[in-house]
């Protein structure tokens, strides 16, 4: 099976072939001889070529959370064939900025319209005692505004739209 | 003070700390109440506690800072003391106060030692007085923005605005420069406010990169007063601390003892029992200023138990119950090294957003100088509604540099799933040459957030593949098993847990 | 000898010391090796260190008792050094001998050594020469049974009959009379010939409620020689240690450091390097008789590195390096009191039976003043082909009493499912009236199983209604989710962990 | 729903009623009013009038291993009618002697027709390197050996049964 593996915002072609714990993993051509075996829960002890990694899969939307040994990694893997032009990776769409915890919203510090950088702060929430401040994903402009001062949020509420 | 003999705590706190002073309760053959919200019915504390007790909705203004249920609590449950962990009630005046008058024993200063020494510019005065020096600024606190200003000018920029009430972190705002003073004035009070109830703030020069030190105190009813050295606490992010350690590479052993004097004349001259921390900033040239005092137990606490063998919340407990110090200055000793790292269930590559949810597994480092005091077990919930921290990591070993291979092991070995946490960011800090030599002060962990990890040593390519692997599995797996969805096994126990017929 | 730096180790054990002493690699900058039989693919050890090679099936012969396989891998993989742990080959003269010839460095004494005092009867020889007291008994091996009825006959009943090649209680047996001799002969040979390859035995008097307390040592190859105090190993089950402190409260100061400088004495004697222990036997007049020297790492050795702040294992290694003893005997300390508890996967109810199987959840204990050395995580196989050791939990406190306290709280905050422990039999000795006291002997363990637990103090009545609400939910979910079936939710993980399309 | 439930052999007749984690648990006609969790795995919080315990069920035949605090129960569940005669527990037929462990059988020391006392050695087995001594399980007449000397056995193979 082949899958594009996009880590760190970078992608990848990995392909996969082997079952039962025996697998050879292409990962950009490089092949790796993998002995895969699942320790309860998400943990797996992988044999990498005599290397031994100690890994944690956690499913995320589009991926997994990749654990490997002290390295936390967020992994997009999406099924492709050989042919295939390798997924393009970057700023791409419009961004939505969400609320990442229930919380009240303190501060709205962007309107419609707004150009931004990245990292440039867009909402302050108080939660968990602290003011926290949301940061935009991507540099563009702001296209909706959706939070409102003082108003109490649950996690996923869409807060600010950048494009 | 007559002595006498504990047979029941209350616990006025949650998570780790709570989990802490029941354990120490459990070893003193005492039997521990644990209060908790309706967002903690089952949490740690809870579980671990010999009793439990109810105490209002999950927002802590209506649960854990509830004087009037805590007492309530106390009483209905007959204890004879409460102990109030660090945070929520502790270095509350009034909850002291309400113990004394409802016949419980608070476990830490008098009221008014609190009411006198807890308020951060009485603090002031009274250190000047004892012959501390202080980081030069208001003797007062500030009740409206133009005192705010005033003072302001008067010291120059740039400069610290400090909750009165304060501690932890919280209500505290570095100002660069007089445009900004308005708004962080603004931040600082309504975070004050609404973390200790009272939003009088203060006013400080702020020191160039400064150095965090602090003194640990004990003080018992007969007038003995020691302290157990230095801890050095200049890793922060957010002027909250992450990373402490005992000894400081700082400190020698002269600035030790001219620190532990002062600290020792503060705690006679204001006539405070049981434990304290005093706080000194210091700059470039090392030069302690004393900053504020902490009326209560420090979250880093640990570090200094392990180099010192002393157990500081039993030694609370004791004093607490009328007993002397078992031991006097001449017979404390540091041995070794120890660190901490609070493991906050926070995103360290968002800025540390505070990150709750549900610990969906996890697996704890063991071994050799390892002590992990955790809050939570594998299932359990970060609640949104409380401080992040998760965790508390210490490591010890015979010297500093074996104490941090210690802690790297450690943090390497540590696993949490279903949160982010700040253990990656450990990693980090641990391998940082300014870290190794020492060179460590407040700006260390911004300085840190700008540059950018070396790309080569994480296993990338070993991720892709794990995650390509199981990405066939699930895919095998849902062809052959009609009853198996796309998520590994462990992932789906939460609905599962419902079917079991409990409320989970 | 020169010093060299090791790059690489390989540990030729499994289990909880394979993980002991991965970690302390870790810690040096040093790359682990582990080997693994095929029971053991997933094991702990396997996962947290930095490479793992196959050697071969699950029977210990056929693999970690491998020499050849052994050496192979560590050939392969490029190893400097080898660590041998404790069983296994860890006293194996030949396997060191084999490890000598290959060119790497293997961390224990020199194999002539492991002969010399490794041989039971030669290491009593030797102690005599050195001025050490004995047991009375034969200084010889022997290797039939008519010897063994004559030399048993000289000495007289009791008496206890020994493997030469022993360690860890096999091939040991007492024998009360004449008419036992022959089948426990027979007994004690098979065990020795299945766990060492050697079947000579030999007889020693047995002391009437013997204390068993061994001095543990250091030598380097400089010739500097220390002591590191003693440990208690008096509480025994089936002649292995269960339970282990120090200091032992049977020892004054100059009896402590008679036995130390005794324990000098043999080392000097025998050229020994590396870490070592001199075991003893007490009789009820608190006179020491030298027993036997192990010449590797002991079980127990956490305990010493608590209460001394010493690691041994990273000395171990460092003696292995050529580097000399950082310290001398003046500068050891010993701060406290710790105690070992070894959590076996045995049924105590049922005779410790070993009790081998998946641990299907697991919480381990932490917080002040624990330590876990685990060879496990949940989810893990307890094979049914190695020593059933899952974990040591040690516990310091400030004196003995506080570390019992302690031990009894961690060891009710430990839950292990899936198989039994020897935990609730901790929880029993641990506030045993003598335990508490000290009054312990190697019979203590036999007396504590006629003893009827008092039937009040357990909370029958909570596990009825905890089960009986179990059996309602369970009847409940069964009835509303048609995909549910008898078991809660986290048991099931077995079966679905093969449709996760791994082989677990 | 009403359940004979017997714990280190002693019946009791316990009733509960409630749901949703609120249980009236009448046990032998005492009342328990119960708060009962579930906090991931086999561990469940429960509140018991103020008293709190940790407890743990691990499913077995017939009902559960509960761990309560340190403390480790077998409790057999059997549901039944309020007006039923509370079940008897005891030696009642045969008792199987199996296999603990996969090992191999070093000596048998019962033969059929033998008299032995509970307790007594009736199958030494080499397992974990260790010689092991299975014990009877009750006091009886030994009526079938299927343990034969020198066979390498698995877990659950019957030895031999006592009636």
């Amino acid at each position: 099976m082949i899958f594009d593996a996009a880590v760190d915002g970078q992608t990848h072609r990995v392909e996969v072939t082997g079952s039962k714990g025996r697998y050879t993993v292409a990962v950009d051509g490089r092949p790796l001889e993998v002995d895969w075996r699942e320790v309860g829960g998400p943990f797996v002890s992988l044999l990498v070529g005599g290397r031994s990694h100690h890994v944690a899969l956690e499913p995320r939307p589009g991926g997994y959370r990749v654990l490997v040994d002290s390295h936390d990694f967020a992994v997009d893997v999406l099924e492709t064939t050989r042919d295939a032009v390798l997924a393009p990776r970057g700023p791409a769409g419009p961004a939505r900025l969400v609320a990442p915890m229930p919380g009240r919203i303190v501060r709205v510090l962007a309107e419609p319209g707004q150009e931004v950088e990245a990292g440039q702060g867009l909402v302050v929430m108080e939660a968990m005692k602290m003011e926290n401040e949301l940061r935009s994903p991507r540099a563009g402009r702001v296209v909706e505004v959706h939070a409102r001062e003082l108003q109490t949020v649950e996690t996923g509420f869409l807060l600010v739209v950048v494009e | 003070m007559s002595e006498r003999i504990f047979r029941k705590i209350l616990v006025a706190n949650r998570g780790e700390i709570a989990v802490r002073v029941i354990r120490a309760c459990r070893e003193m053959g005492i039997v521990s109440v644990a209060v908790f919200s309706e967002a903690d019915r089952a949490a740690r504390h809870v579980r671990l506690a010999d009793e439990a007790w109810p105490i209002g909705p999950p927002r802590a203004a209506d649960s854990y800072l509830r004087i009037d249920r805590v007492i309530d609590a106390a009483r209905a449950s007959g204890a004879d003391a409460v102990h109030p962990g660090y945070g929520f009630l502790a270095e509350n005046a009034g909850f002291a106060r309400a113990c004394e008058e409802a016949g419980l024993v608070f476990i830490g200063p008098r009221s008014q030692t609190i009411a006198l020494v807890g308020e951060k510019t009485s603090a002031r005065r009274l250190a000047v007085a004892a012959g501390l020096p202080v980081v030069p600024g208001t003797l007062e606190p500030l009740v409206d923005d133009a005192a705010i200003r005033r003072e302001a000018e008067r010291i120059g920029f740039p400069l610290m605005l400090k909750a009165a009430a304060g501690g932890g972190g919280k209500g505290l705002r570095l100002v660069a420069s007089a445009a900004e003073l308005v708004s962080a004035a603004g931040r600082a009070r309504s975070e004050a406010r609404s973390a200790f109830g009272d939003d009088r703030v203060y006013v400080e020069k702020a020191l160039v990169r400064p150095r965090h030190v602090e003194i640990q105190v004990m003080a018992d009813h007969h007038g003995n007063v020691v302290h157990l050295f230095e801890r050095e606490c200049s890793i922060q992010r957010r002027h909250q601390k992450v990373v402490e350690e005992t000894p400081s590479p700082l400190l020698t052993p002269d600035l030790r003892a001219r620190m532990g004097m002062l600290a020792v004349a503060l705690v006679r001259k204001s006539g405070y029992v049981n434990a304290g921390t005093l706080e000194f900033l210091m700059d470039e040239s090392r030069e302690p200023y004393f900053l504020e005092m902490n009326t209560r137990l420090q979250v880093e606490h640990p570090v200094t138990e392990l180099v010192t063998g002393v157990d500081l919340v039993k030694l609370q407990i004791g004093i607490a119950q009328g007993e002397p110090l078992p031991f006097a200055q001449a017979d404390l000793v540091q041995r070794g090294h120890a660190i901490e790292c609070r493991v906050y269930a926070e995103d360290p590559d968002a800025g540390f957003l505070p990150c709750p949810g549900r610990i969906l597994a996890l697996r704890v480092p063991g071994g050799p100088g390892i002590r992990d005091d955790s809050g939570v077990e594998e299932g359990d919930e970060v609640p949104s509604y409380y401080d992040p921290l998760v965790s508390k990591l210490v490591a010890w070993g015979e010297d500093r540099a074996s104490a941090i291979a210690r802690m790297r092991r450690a943090v390497r070995e540590y696993k949490v799933l279903g949160i982010k946490t700040t253990l990656p960011f450990f990693e980090r800090v641990l391998r940082h040459p300014d870290f190794l030599a020492g060179r460590i002060d407040t700006s260390f962990v911004e300085r840190l957030g700008r540059e950018k990890q070396a790309e080569e040593e994480r296993p990338w390519a070993v991720a892709a593949a794990a995650a390509a692997i199981g990405a066939l599995a699930r895919r095998r797996a849902a062809r052959t098993t009609p009853g198996a969805g796309p998520a590994p096994s462990a992932w789906r126990r939460e609905g599962r847990r419902e079917a079991m017929g409990g409320r989970g």
